[in-house]
């Protein structure tokens, strides 16, 4: 028997209310991303399950007249209250965001689900989310397959580039950027981010000061390769991104 | 075969409508080409009258049509006790609710990164000048994750002021069974657990 | 506190639409204030433009803003096929299957006494003057009791006219499961069952 | 806290059953606790009863705890007239319609080749020697792609025996508003309707 | 066509289940059917299993297979905190909540006269010598009229025997929209706000 | 534990579509009327279902917050499709909305629904169903304690009444009325009604043309009683009520 009922558990990613009172959420989980619609879900307790950054059983409803699954039951699996912290909140949207644009419907990744749930756990955890933001939004692109190149210059395919790429948000080598180059710490990090683990990558932070500049990259990178993302103006200092 | 332009138009701009989806639109301009024209003529010009009589109150940033919001002309109100609000509906609920005799601050949203609004799309500027010694602000925000982002922003912003800052409490609804409340609220209405033994 | 009476009036005229209730009627106001003066402008134009251009072809009642509808003043429709309907969605709804090049009638309804309507309440008469011997009438009225029992009616009112008369299929929709129809339609579908075989 | 392991194992199994949320599965686990020992040894006796004394019949592969099921065994039903369907509840359900009075072959399945259902999957063989010149088969599999290829196949198998082959009504459910329909169905409605004047 | 007994059967017992309606009653009998003997049997089993290892732990009620529950057994839980529930199901939704580590007390049941529930029927009297001076009785009965009543009558009983007694909080719930809480619960809400700046 | 579903089994009274695609019906149930809301129903197998006049089971739930309860299974188990023939249909009509007025939610009735059910039934199959409608009127109203005062003049209170009262649908003494006096057959019907069975009236129907005089009394009798019934205006003749 075919049944139109399956049980899903995931993070809510993205949620929006409508004026008839149903609840819209986009849920990432181990069988892809998902978007699903809680009818009348603000007036009962659908509104607390189905929260931002919650992790949730849900039993999704689908007939083939319908474009959006329905919410049927939820169950709560984890919730994280601290990403409501001003001083992570931003860093939870920002890599929410990323993984709903980098994510399509229909396409299973657990390692995609543990590294978006994996980011959420650190931002609302850790003593320095900026950093776990930093690190975590690399390892979503690689994993989508988009990773900086760092090996080659960006314009010209010079080895071994070390300078900004204010455009790409790449490597450029001397020739091709009037920037002068990253310093050694940063140049390491940027280099190796996909290829490193995400503890090492935890366990070597680098200092505030050097943040800026990859926040830079990381923006330009994004911007090129994605598209908008709109969490950045809301990154801590507002400034530091995109200057 | 092709539907008459005003037709077309008309289910076009319906359907932007947040909530109403392309075949509501159309079922809503057929059943409008079915009213009297009177009837027509009265909820496009109640559509033009709000647009044209409403605006935000300079204080509080409630919907009026006057001058200062009715509850800010109003000397009645307790003039030390200010409401924080997501949205002008809220003072509008609150207000039903009848328990509350204070002023509002209406923030016209909350934070919210993904949907681009950080800080400077809210109405938090203007509440800092309302606030001296003595003032109790309550953070009304409502408790999603926004809400409460949005409420924490406020205290930290506000608290240096030296206002007295308090937020709405988290708890079960009214004639609601724990079997139906959701763990992370029951968590909540535990730990803001209330005396009522002597 | 009392409303802004224009904020009030939106919310009344509002809440008379089909389908939007009292709290969705304030939403909805609360988004009308938040939105710029041309979208309201343009929202509330696009309401008096279709109540005074539309009006029903005078020919099959189909809405027109010209003086015959379009399928009326196509001489490429065949014009030996009438279907009749109940609403002028209907006549979207097919148009949009391509599968019909024939005429139309919109009765503007279908029988329902229980909520006082008669035969007297549709466009019935009119259609009579349009039938001749040679024209195939296509009942595609709702299957629901009334679309069935309006069906019914106007075939006992026209088949003594001689023309010929057709109901749509009933049956099941396409892309669908036997266990998911229901046993009414189930029975319909295996009564009207087709030859495939040669 | 640790739940007791063999309430955790009934959950786990309840949860199993299609259409059982989690949330479902937990609120009747503590149902059954406080219901009579009684009352649930009789759920479990059903449950193996009637995983013990059912079984498929041998002829047309319905469901039975007899020899031959209650169709097959009666002399009144007629018997030239074989309805081909997927599922045994499909055979459920046009019994409910009460209007179809021959007998049934049930395939337990539809061809899903992505699936790795092959129609040697199904139960097709034994119909063959079931088809004599005289009898209809009527192909009652859903119109989903996956029934229409059944349907389509079981056509082609049994054409050439010369038996005459019929496919279920498309059309309109009972109930069906025209508007609600989609366009594919909408079309097959039309062009499937069925002259109902003399 | 009758249906065979043993499955009339099971469609019978499970749609005697809460929350089991008739359509999925029998969709469930049929994918049973369908399923492997040992699977059957493991539901079976696990039914029979449940029924004859749980029972209430004899000193807060809860649901055990053991001689005391996994709350009481376990040292490091605060035991001077203990919460009064009306269901084994509150118990579990509470520990989701990881917030609480006191012990708790399980009334199964409210006070509602109307369904001849009284106090003798709840699980009080053994509330009574687990209460000593230095002890936190927390009332999380629902906020239901029937959930509030019984926490008013616990409060009486057990208040003159020195305890602290609380009640859990009454506020919005967590995901909350203000404008669609209820009057009486925003009042609360409001009413009970707490003190969150130094 | 409190389930918020339950299951039962009841007539379709009345059946509303809105424009957001939910169907709204009115239940006659043997545990009273229901008023319910199946959200996005037309466009689903509920639509079938969930058809006027068809006897359905259904499964509700009920929320404290919503104030409908919502339709979240149903089966059909029984249907009669001849009331949409012309000469059945407005009958139909006629008795479900009597049925609708006169029944409350909350009222326990298993005569109610009984009485309710057969009506369509007999509409349904006799060969007579305008006899049906009207024995089965007058049965309703007097399961509902709406029984014409037929004993006893409707104005003066003089025994043995048996002229018409063109105002009150009910009897008057020839001193009452300026109308002549019901014939016997039309008088007998009157008066016994509320008291035989409906068998025997079934077997004993009036001829065609005493009929008019007897819809007359009704239609007063209900409107004076009841309020306005919207189905007169449709019954067969259009001109044979209220003339
Ligand atoms: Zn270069
Ligand atoms: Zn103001
Ligand atoms: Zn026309
Ligand atoms: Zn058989
Ligand atoms: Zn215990
Ligand atoms: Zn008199």
């Amino acid at each position: 028997m075919k049944s139109r009922s399956t049980n899903r558990s995931g993070i809510v990613m993205r949620r929006k209310v409508t004026p008839a009172g149903d609840i819209i959420v986009t849920l990432l989980t181990p069988q892809g991303k998902i978007k699903a619609v809680a009818r009348g879900g603000v007036r009962g307790q659908q509104a607390s399950r189905l929260n931002l950054f919650h992790h949730v059983g849900v039993q999704l409803y689908q007939t083939p007249q319908a474009d959006l699954a329905t919410v049927q039951q939820s169950i709560l699996e984890g919730a994280l209250p601290r990403l409501s912290e001003p001083e992570r909140h931003p860093y939870a949207h920002l890599l929410s965001e990323l993984a709903d644009a980098l994510f399509q419907e229909g396409e299973f990744s657990e390692q995609a689900f543990d590294l978006y749930a994996g980011s959420l756990r650190g931002v609302s955890r850790h003593p320095d989310p900026e950093w776990v933001a930093l690190v975590m939004s690399y390892k979503l692109l690689a994993l989508a397959g988009f990773a900086p190149r760092t090996r080659h210059c960006a314009r010209c395919g010079a080895a071994d580039p070390s300078h900004p790429d204010p455009l790409g948000g790449q490597l450029l080598c001397g020739a091709c950027s009037n920037q002068p180059p990253h310093p050694p710490e940063r140049l390491e990090f940027l280099r190796e981010v996909p290829r490193r683990s995400v503890r090492a990558l935890m366990d070597a932070p680098l200092m505030a000061e050097q943040r800026p500049a990859v926040w830079r990259s990381l923006e330009r990178f994004v911007t090129v390769q994605i598209g908008s993302v709109q969490s950045w103006r809301s990154l801590v200092g507002g400034d530091v991104v995109g200057a | 075969m092709k539907y008459p332009s005003s037709l077309v138009a008309l289910i076009r701009e319906l359907s932007r409508l947040p909530g109403i989806g392309p075949k509501s639109a159309q079922r809503l301009a057929f059943y409008l080409f079915e009213q009297p024209r009177e009837d027509i003529e009265r909820l496009a010009g109640s559509l033009l009258d709000a647009k044209r009589e409403l605006h935000t109150c300079p204080v509080c940033f409630n919907i009026t049509d006057a001058e200062l919001c009715d509850v800010c002309a109003d000397p009645t109100r307790m003039q030390n006790l200010i409401c924080v609000v997501e949205e002008p509906g809220d003072v509008i609920a609150i207000e039903k609710s009848g328990e509350y005799t204070g002023l509002y601050h209406v923030l016209h949203g909350v934070l919210s990164p993904m949907n681009g609004v950080g800080p400077d799309k809210l109405q938090l500027r203007p509440l800092l000048p309302r606030l001296q010694s003595g003032i109790e602000v309550i953070l009304a925000t409502g408790t999603t994750v926004e809400g409460e982002a949005t409420a924490m922003y406020v205290q930290r912003l506000i608290e240096p002021l030296g206002v007295m800052v308090s937020r709405i409490a988290y708890g079960l609804p009214v004639g609601g069974a724990l079997e139906y409340a959701d763990e992370v609220t029951l968590g909540r209405a535990l730990s803001g657990r209330q005396r009522v033994s002597k």
